[in-house]
């Protein structure tokens, strides 16, 4: 326990992943939250790349993580986009209103 | 010649039909004066036969020919061909000339007499073929014409059915029939005559499984044979069309239903004898069927009120002497009686069609009665056709009956002692019926409500003109022909159409045989005159004491009931369900019906997971990896 | 060593606690909030094993770019509190078994397998995990970023442009009814548009209007 | 390369499709132009395959007139011949399509154009079928023809219209799509799809049984066998008079066809293996169906079930093995073409007067239509298998070679000899003869010119072959021969290596 | 720098887009222009990759590949882009859409996909699917007053984020136990495999299946199709699944190789799924778009048969397969953009119904593409499925090609459906008659394809046969 290995950043990785993916069906009422939860799966994601990465020494992962980043940027740009978008259309981003479409 | 026998009742047939659009007339003359012809060439065809021994076999082309299965049409004249093409033509011819008085008022002549045609036609086809596969043809052929002319009135309910019933009646016996052509060939590698009688012998011994069953080949054969001929002559089991199929005009039951296609059956088991000649118990099966057609036909007609239904019974019965005939191995005899047969119960049918005529249309001889004066030709003709039917002494009947009675003691087995009791039974039986035809038809009260009796005039020429005919063949076809047919030295003209092993000696017929059955039916006479005629109470008593039997009788043995309850309900029955039950309810219902309300549902449940929800689909999406790694986990 | 873990622990069950919050937070800025805390924990995780470049850049990409884009959206539409408690939904109720399920039974095998529990030996050998370099972090990325990983920064800027045009396209609208100054309008004003010289008749005066 | 004689024959009906489908759909329904044309394209194709006919060579069994051009390049080729047995498929199917082109003129009353375009089409697509000699082809083809007919049973059908063209279509692409299946296989096992090639590589026996069973599932819809025989009583029912002509002259004999080309002779051990099979089916269809005939009270409903209990005949002679049952189920299904089609034209000769197809509608007909009595007469007469028609020969046959090998399969189909009497007579009874009792009858007309010569055709056909049957048996003998001697030979070394 | 020259197209394509931006934005009224423009581009493009070599070249440290097969993959996205692009454009000016950004945004994603398909290392992978799938969610949404379009961007948007995010692990993981990103490394050093780079794989394959919507990650398509402007369906329908497909084979072949029958089963699993849920769900359907889109589900299905397969023979059957389907699905569409009545488009299956009275060619036409995407012979359909097949049955997976043909009877019932419909129920009300060479051109072409595709069917095949991408 005391020595921290590569292992324990991955389980932290794969804590946060598993909380993401939670986040993501088990929330009922509010999209932005869900796109909380792909931040938190993106940063789970740059845990495992960035310890990775240290414990190849291969910077490769670093670049990774790095454009990860901006890509999570330009995501959730996009995102929050969509969202206002929607929000206009609607009124209302409640999850569980977002029901048009089905069968 | 040979071929004009075969073709000029065909073209009769077409031309006949064909010259319906220039006018009856010119179809009756051509259809009657093409069959005349024919049955003057078949007469000098059998006079060349038995006077220069002038027979043959001539090819008209290859019909099928499927790997070893070859098959021809031909015409082949032997003697046993050549006397039925006289009988055939003959009795055609004449009912030819009938039919155009007959039917003067009918609307439809052309087409009856392009039917009469067509059934020459076929009969010749089926008497002159040389294999078994022609014979089919003919067979066939005449039961479609007889299909045909039964249902001639085809406004009538009943004649459409009855029609059907006797199409579907042979089909049955021809079933057999084809079984029996099957086997043949299966065995015999042919169906020609000639080359099948060849190598039977070879055979006689063999034996074959048969669904399950050891038997022995030619019994099997013979028994499929005769199946064919039960059900175009008629014979008990399937007998059930031919008094149904009086409804056909009258012309067609003395021509079909009485002297020609009915005896087909006899002609085929004589036809065959060479095979059956190797199977006892085939010619014991058809001597008992035989048997028993002839005293259930004559027990029925003993109570029958139709005219014509009598004399089809009648038919049916005599037919069955013929077959017991033939069952004992006495081909010939078998072939006389059909031969004396044709004349006089074509006189029986064409004199009660001349009285239905002149009645109007009226069979039931209940309505009828003391009419004799006012016909006499027709009285006269129909006394002498009953006279040969009992087998009154000197009439052709007699000469030929009595053979068969005599041929069948003579044979000395069980079974042809038993033939004999039964013929001399029969042979009773037969004359008391026909005497209550003539008596009730001509004799005593006039009983018809509708007719005046003095509107009643006997029929036209044309009606009388063949019963003339018919009359002198039926008064000395018997004497004239015993010893050709039957006599000492019959092999002369037989030659080698019909086989017969043992034949039995005819000379020392014990004298009680001799007498008792002309003693029997001369006796029947006064008897039926003073029952049905005089003292008719004795009748009504015994009518009433045993109604059981009399209803027994008068329903024929219940056997129509029988069948209909047996086989035709339950087909209609089992074809309804399954086509309710099995195609709809459990086929359909199953398969592509099932199948496709199963695609429905699963397409609605599939379509419920698609619930419009992120969080759901997010779900599935994280079931399918969770999936995924678990069976990787466990996988590995 | 001792350092090393206790600040592991320390940061990242506060990771794992503000995840937590985020998802579970009625408050929506609380959420956000969580989600600060959360890339904070871990932006010190990265500078404490090494990759300083990268946690600097997460506190900037993340806490003082897109964070601060979240709580600006949630002000915008007015969400921050949510009515009820989010994980009872107004309909089915049997998610929440079922997800925590699914979700525990992935995080069990994400952990058994890539947590090293399984192929402990593989990993726990790392004695310390370290660059051992003369260049700094922030040196060795900005050696590679603009040599070999050029085409994928220059590629990275088109993605950056295009949700720049998404973005545009699907929130920008232009109001009616709003004046606005057009430049080109005034630079491009000739005289001869404007002023026009009347000859006035005398005694009267000009129509302006017309 | 000589003339390609084969692929004009099978792609002359496209190119006079197409040449309809320029022609100008009047706003009148009566659209002449294209009823020309198509009459002319099939009849242009029928005097080609009669000239056919005429250069065939009886004396060999080798497939003549072959065509073969590389086709996917590599895989496979495409190849068209023909032996004894293709030929009288095609001459049938060019024989019918004139007819049930002229028989649209009475029946077919709305876009007519469109129906020519499919007839023409689906002749193609027949044609094709019975010439390929590669499995690929011969796939192709086979389903192709579904389409066309597809549409005409959907567009031009009756009330239940939807249900059956469904019924079909899904049906008979269930049942081939394992052929597919089996097709690729035999790719895979053999290296190559070409029946002729394929002949002389022969399949492993241990392959032999299921992909006999691919194959089998395919034609067993489509011929159709029972229990799979539901779809055809529906389509029949619904479909105009062309259609359920075409259908049941044709269509129905691709399978048979199938059978015989493609069962038998790539895997003459799984057929015979697979033979009670066959005949215990094929026999539960002539009772089961004969049974079911006898109850319609639809004309064409009833006709269809015929259709099964005489294709039931094809197929217990096909897996006879020997001559006589292989020679009769040809017979039967080429005799079986001329009747059914004249049937089916009958009953719509009936159903474009009075627009009823239920039997208790009619009654009486002979009193008004005379002629028409007369021909639907001999049709009856011809399905019952009277002697003296075609349909008499080749069920002759069949029993013939049935009875060689198995006594009790022959005594059970003769039975639905017997009830094929019942049932079309009874058929006959209730609407030809009788009382005319339905007052709308008594206004219609007897058959016109044009009805006339289509009836006759089909009559003089069916009496001619059944008095004559050799130019058929001729045609056919040697490519038998060649089919069932094929046959011994694996049979035997099977034996041998057992 | 030598690489450029390699890089032509995907240069020429950016510079194209930073100068349609620029007039986009300085130009009033500008959507007209910029769509001729866009063409001109998507054709000078076409043209630029045809006039290079076709010999493999890496360039960017072996990250980046131009090879027959990313060559092909880029021409059909190419050429489908110009049909989407064709057909959609009256529909754009009709519901009033038609702002300069949309063909821009379409190029972006075009860029994307060309990236991703060239990509031969797991970060270059990454950005250019990135790339195209933020385009992809700017897209759906694209009509933003329409609410069903706003949903079905938000629902795509977070799906695909979600997978993005599954795919990522999944990529960090293999990083992680490989200790590279490049395919060919990854590949090299395939046999030392950890379960830890085949559970990334899982993830991988989890993100890439997402992508060209395979069940069970499938879920968003339907809503996404029906939400979305049809010009959008459209091009959604087709392109990405090209590029989708592409680089799934590409993933398949090149760095898990070897081990092939790790994912084979996963492979046929989806398969299966695929098959079965795109020919049931898609029965009980009434608007057609929703129903295209579980028809794609089905195909996609059909196109993983044949990577399952694991054969040269199999990707190369399902590069022949997504090249038909693509001429299938043009066509299709091109058809539901005439169905058009006072002034609005509609999208309900039972509004077709009896148009082959009012519209015979138009049904004529859709009749053609439906039967081919049932896959009936001998329309071009039903080479696809069969060439996917022959791969399959050469691998000896018997239940798979069974299975595959009786969902293609299942499926045949929808199509039929929609053909009962046009031919045989009862008219209604005409269309909106227009004339649209550019519409009715790409039916006409559509169509001309699949009947004519049978002449020569190995068309295809000869070209797909020079691909290799080991």
């Amino acid at each position: 326990m005391i020595e921290i290995g590569l292992g324990h950043y991955l389980t932290l990785g794969a804590v946060i992943f598993s909380l993401g993916t939670l986040g993501i069906f088990l929330n009922r009422k509010n999209v932005i939250v869900i796109l909380m939860s792909v931040e938190l799966i993106l940063l789970a994601v740059n845990i495992n790349l960035v310890s990775f990465s240290i414990y190849l020494q291969d910077i490769t992962g670093q670049i990774f993580t790095m454009l990860i980043l901006t890509v999570a940027a330009a995501e959730a740009a996009i995102g929050l986009a969509i969202i206002v978008s929607y929000y206009r259309n609607k009124g209302s981003i409640r999850v569980e209103e977002i029901d048009e479409m089905k069968g | 010649m040979e071929y004009a026998v075969i073709f000029l009742p065909l073209f009769g047939a077409i031309f006949g039909y064909l010259s319906k659009y220039i006018s009856d007339l010119t179809s009756q003359i051509t259809t009657t004066f093409f069959v005349c012809v024919t049955a003057a060439i078949s007469i000098i065809l059998f006079y060349n036969g038995v006077i220069n021994n002038d027979y043959g076999n001539y090819l008209i082309y290859e019909w099928i020919s499927s790997g070893d299965f070859v098959v021809n049409w031909s015409v082949n004249i032997d003697p046993l061909s050549s006397i039925m093409l006289v009988v055939v033509t003959l009795i055609s011819a004449l009912v030819h000339i009938y039919s155009i008085g007959y039917m003067k008022h009918d609307p439809n002549k052309p087409r009856f007499m392009s039917y009469l045609s067509l059934f020459t036609f076929s009969m010749i086809v089926l008497v002159v073929s040389d294999n078994f596969l022609q014979l089919f043809f003919g067979w066939e052929g005449v039961g479609l014409c007889s299909y045909l002319l039964i249902g001639f009135w085809y406004k009538k309910d009943s004649a459409n059915k009855a029609a059907i019933k006797a199409f579907i009646v042979n089909r049955v016996g021809d079933f057999g029939f084809a079984l029996g052509i099957f086997l043949i060939f299966m065995f015999f590698g042919t169906v020609n005559y000639s080359e099948v009688f060849e190598i039977t012998p070879k055979f006689s011994s063999e034996t074959i499984n048969f669904l399950g069953f050891n038997i022995n080949l030619i019994t099997l054969i013979c028994l499929f044979l005769f199946i064919g001929a039960m059900g175009k002559s008629a014979q008990f089991f399937l007998h059930t069309w031919l008094p149904d199929a009086m409804e056909g005009p009258t012309p067609v039951s003395a021509l079909i239903h009485a002297a020609t296609m009915v005896t087909a059956g006899v002609f085929l088991v004589v036809r065959c004898s060479p095979i059956f000649e190797y199977s006892q118990i085939a010619l014991n099966f058809v001597a008992i069927i035989g048997m028993l057609t002839a005293f259930f036909a004559a027990s029925v007609a003993l109570v029958q009120n139709d005219i014509k239904r009598i004399i089809a019974y009648s038919t049916c019965s005599q037919l069955g002497y013929m077959f017991f005939a033939t069952g004992v191995g006495a081909y010939n005899v078998a072939i006389f009686h059909l031969f004396t047969h044709a004349f006089f119960k074509a006189l029986l049918f064409l004199g009660s069609g001349s009285v239905i005529h002149s009645l109007k249309e009226e069979q039931d001889i209940r309505k009828m009665g003391g009419i004799w004066r006012q016909m006499p030709y027709t009285w006269i003709a129909m006394i002498v056709g009953t006279l040969a039917l009992t087998g009154f002494p000197f009439l052709s009947g007699y000469y030929s009956k009595d053979a068969i009675i005599e041929f069948a003691y003579l044979k000395g087995t069980n079974i042809g002692y038993f033939a004999a009791g039964i013929g001399i039974v029969t042979a009773l039986m037969t004359a008391m019926y026909s005497w209550r035809l003539i008596f009730k038809t001509f004799h005593g009260k006039f009983n018809n409500l509708d007719l005046s009796k003095f509107e009643i005039k006997d029929s036209g020429i044309l009606i009388i003109f063949p019963l003339v005919i018919l009359i002198l063949g039926s008064i000395f076809s018997g004497i004239f022909f015993k010893e050709l047919l039957i006599g000492h030295h019959y092999n002369d003209f037989w030659q080698s159409s019909i086989l017969i092993l043992k034949s039995i000696d005819h000379s020392n017929v014990p004298y009680w045989i001799l007498f008792i059955t002309p003693l029997l039916v001369t006796l029947a006479i006064p008897i039926s005159y003073y029952l049905y005629i005089i003292n008719n109470k004795i009748l009504e008593k015994i009518k009433i004491k045993n109604q059981l039997i009399y209803k027994f009788l008068l329903n024929k043995w219940y056997i129509d009931e029988i069948y209909d309850f047996t086989f035709v309900r339950p087909s209609q029955i089992i074809g309804s369900f399954l086509w309710k039950s099995g195609d709809i309810k459990t086929i359909d219902r199953f398969g592509p019906d099932g199948i496709s309300k199963i695609v429905k549902t699963l397409s609605k449940k599939t379509t419920k997971f698609q619930s419009g929800y992120i969080y759901d689909y997010a779900f599935v999406m994280l079931i399918g990896l969770s999936l995924l790694l678990t069976i990787f986990i466990f996988y590995k | 060593m001792i350092a090393h873990a206790l600040f592991f622990y320390f940061f990242s069950i506060i990771a794992i606690i503000s995840a937590i919050f985020v998802i579970v937070s009625r408050n929506t800025v609380h959420a956000v909030f969580f989600l600060i805390l959360d890339f904070i924990s871990i932006a010190c995780l990265f500078i404490m094993i090494g990759a300083e470049f990268l946690g600097m850049m997460m506190l900037i990409v993340y806490v003082g770019a897109v964070a601060v884009l979240f709580l600006f959206v949630v002000m915008l539409m007015n969400v921050t509190e949510q009515k009820l408690s989010w994980f009872r939904g107004s309909k089915r109720s049997g998610h929440i078994p079922t997800g925590l399920i699914v979700g525990s039974v992935i995080l069990l095998e994400l952990v058994v397998i890539v947590g090293g529990w399984q192929y402990r030996d593989t990993f726990s050998q790392t004695e310390f995990l370290k660059f051992d370099s003369d260049f700094t972090n922030t040196h060795l990325i900005g050696n590679v970023l603009y040599t070999e990983y050029i085409h994928l920064f220059q590629i990275s800027g088109i993605i950056l442009l295009l949700s720049m045009i998404g973005a545009i396209v699907l929130t920008y609208r232009k109001r009616e009814g709003v004046k606005k100054q057009s430049y080109i309008k005034q630079i491009s004003r000739e005289r001869e548009d404007s002023v026009k010289l009347v000859d006035g008749e005398f005694n009267k005066g000009v129509s302006i209007d017309d | 390369m000589n003339f390609p004689i084969l692929s004009s024959i099978t792609f002359l009906p496209l190119i006079g499709a197409f040449f309809v489908f320029l022609t100008r759909s009047e706003k009148t329904e009566k659209n002449n132009g294209a009823i020309y044309i198509s009459i002319f394209t099939s009849f242009l194709n029928f005097f080609i395959s009669l000239f056919l006919w005429y250069s065939f060579d009886t004396k060999t069994s080798e497939f003549q007139f072959v065509e073969e051009i590389d086709w996917i390049s590599g895989f496979i080729k495409f190849k068209f011949g023909i032996d004894g047995i293709s030929i009288l498929f095609i001459l049938l199917t060019t024989l019918i399509v004139p007819i049930a082109i002229i028989s649209c003129i009475n029946s077919v009353k709305l876009r007519i154009k469109e129906f020519l375009i499919a007839l023409l089409v689906l002749e193609t697509f027949m044609i094709g079928v019975f010439c390929s000699l590669d499995l690929v082809v011969f796939y192709l083809f086979f389903e192709a023809g579904l389409i066309p007919m597809f549409l005409i049973i959907g567009i031009w059908g009756g009330p239940k219209k939807v249900y059956s063209a469904f019924k079909f279509f899904l049906f008979t692409l269930l049942g081939s799509v394992l052929m597919l299946v089996a097709i690729i296989a035999i790719y895979w096992i053999t290296g190559t799809t070409d029946v002729t090639e394929i002949y002389q590589i022969k399949i492993p026996h241990e392959f032999q049984y299921l992909l006999w069973l691919a194959f089998f599932s395919s034609f067993a819809v489509k011929l159709p066998m029972w229990p799979v025989h539901t779809w055809l009583p529906d389509a029949h029912v619904e479909a105009p008079t062309p259609g359920s002509v075409i259908l049941a002259a044709i269509l129905l004999k691709m399978a048979g066809y199938g059978f015989l080309r493609f069962s038998i002779g790539l895997f003459p051990i799984a057929s015979d293996y697979f033979t009670p099979l066959i005949f215990a089916l094929s026999v539960i269809a002539v009772v089961y169906t004969s049974l079911v005939a006898l109850m319609q009270d639809d004309m064409k409903k009833l006709i269809a079930y015929s259709s099964v209990a005489h294709m039931g005949f094809v197929t217990i002679g096909i897996f006879t093995f020997n001559k006589q049952g292989i020679e009769g189920s040809i017979l039967q299904m080429i005799s079986h073409g001329l009747i059914s089609a004249a049937l089916f034209l009958s009953v719509g000769i009936l159903y474009d007067r009075t627009h009823s197809r239920l039997i208790k509608s009619y009654g009486g007909i002979v009193n008004i239509l005379p002629k028409y009595s007369l021909f639907f007469m001999v049709f009856a007469l011809a399905t019952l298998g009277l002697p003296g028609t075609s349909g008499f020969v080749g069920e002759f046959l069949v029993l013939v070679g049935t009875f060689k090998v198995n006594f009790l399969v022959a005594v059970l189909a003769s039975i639905g000899v017997i009830l094929a009497a019942a049932y079309i007579l009874w058929l006959y009874k209730r609407v030809i003869f009788g009382k005319l009792e339905n007052p709308q009858l008594k206004k219609i007309n007897d058959v016109n010119y044009l009805e006339t010569s289509m009836l006759t055709v089909l009559c003089v056909m069916i009496l001619l072959f059944g008095f004559y049957p050799d130019p058929l048996l001729e045609t056919i003998k040697v490519s038998v021969d060649n089919l069932i001697s094929n046959y011994n030979l694996e049979i035997n070394n099977k034996l041998t290596l057992k | 720098m030598i690489a450029i020259k390699f890089i032509i197209p995907e240069l020429f394509l950016s510079i194209s887009i930073f100068s349609l931006i620029i007039i986009g934005v300085f130009l009033k009224k500008s959507f007209e222009i910029i769509y001729r423009l866009t063409i001109l581009v998507i054709i000078s493009i076409i043209f630029i990759i045809f006039s290079a070599n076709f010999e493999t070249e890496k360039i960017f440290n072996d990250s980046f590949v131009i090879d027959k097969f990313s060559i092909y993959s880029k021409l059909l996205i190419l050429v489908s882009t110009f049909f989407v692009l064709l057909i959609s454009k009256k529909y754009i000016i009709d519901i009033k859409n038609n702002k300069f950004e949309y063909p821009i945004i379409i190029l972006l994603s075009i860029l994307g996909m060309f990236i991703m398909v060239g990509s031969n290392d797991l970060i270059m992978f990454y950005m250019g699917l990135e790339l195209q799938s933020l385009a992809l969610y700017v897209l759906a949404a694209i009509d933003r007053d329409n609410i069903k379009s706003s949903e079905a961007g938000v629902k795509y948007f977070i799906l695909s984020a979600l997978s993005s995010g599954l795919l990522l692990y999944g990529c960090s993981l293999i990083y992680g136990f490989t200790g590279s990103t490049n395919f060919e490394i990854i590949a090299g050093i395939s046999n030392e495999f950890k379960i830890g780079v085949l559970f990334g794989m899982v993830f991988i394959l989890v993100g890439l299946a997402f992508k060209v919507s395979a069940v069970p990650f499938h879920m968003w398509t339907p809503d996404v199709y029906q939400g979305s402007p049809t010009s959008v369906t459209s091009f959604f329908s087709v392109v990405p699944k090209i590029a989708g497909i592409a680089i799934f084979i590409k993933f398949m072949y090149l760095p898990f190789k070897e081990v092939l029958s790790e994912w084979q089963y996963i492979l046929v699993f989806m398969s299966i799924a695929s098959m079965i849920l795109g020919s049931v769900a898609a029965i009980g359907q009434t608007n057609i778009k929703r129903l295209m889109a579980y028809s794609s589900i089905g195909h996609i299905g059909y196109a993983i048969a044949g990577i399952a397969s694991g054969s040269e023979n199999g990707f190369k059957s399902t590069l022949v397969y997504i090249s038909i389907y693509v001429v299938m699905n043009i066509g299709a569409f091109a058809c539901i953009l005439l169905m058009k009545r006072g002034g609005k488009y509609i999208e309900d299956i039972d509004e077709l119904s009896g148009v082959s009275k009012n519209h015979p060619l138009m049904s004529l036409g859709l009749m053609i593409i439906l039967f081919s995407l049932a896959g009936i012979p001998p329309l071009a359909g039903f080479f696809a499925k069969f060439y996917v097949f022959m791969a399959v049955i050469e691998s000896e997976m018997y239940t798979l090609a069974i299975v595959g043909l009786v969902t293609t009877v299942i499926s045949a019932f929808y199509y039929i459906k929609i053909i009962k419909v046009m031919y045989f129920d009862e008219p209604r009300k005409p269309f909106e008659k227009f004339v649209d060479y550019k519409i009715h051109g790409s039916i006409f072409i559509s169509c001309f394809i699949l009947v004519t595709f049978f002449l020569y069917p190995s068309f295809l095949n000869e070209i797909v046969s020079k691909i290799n991408i080991f």
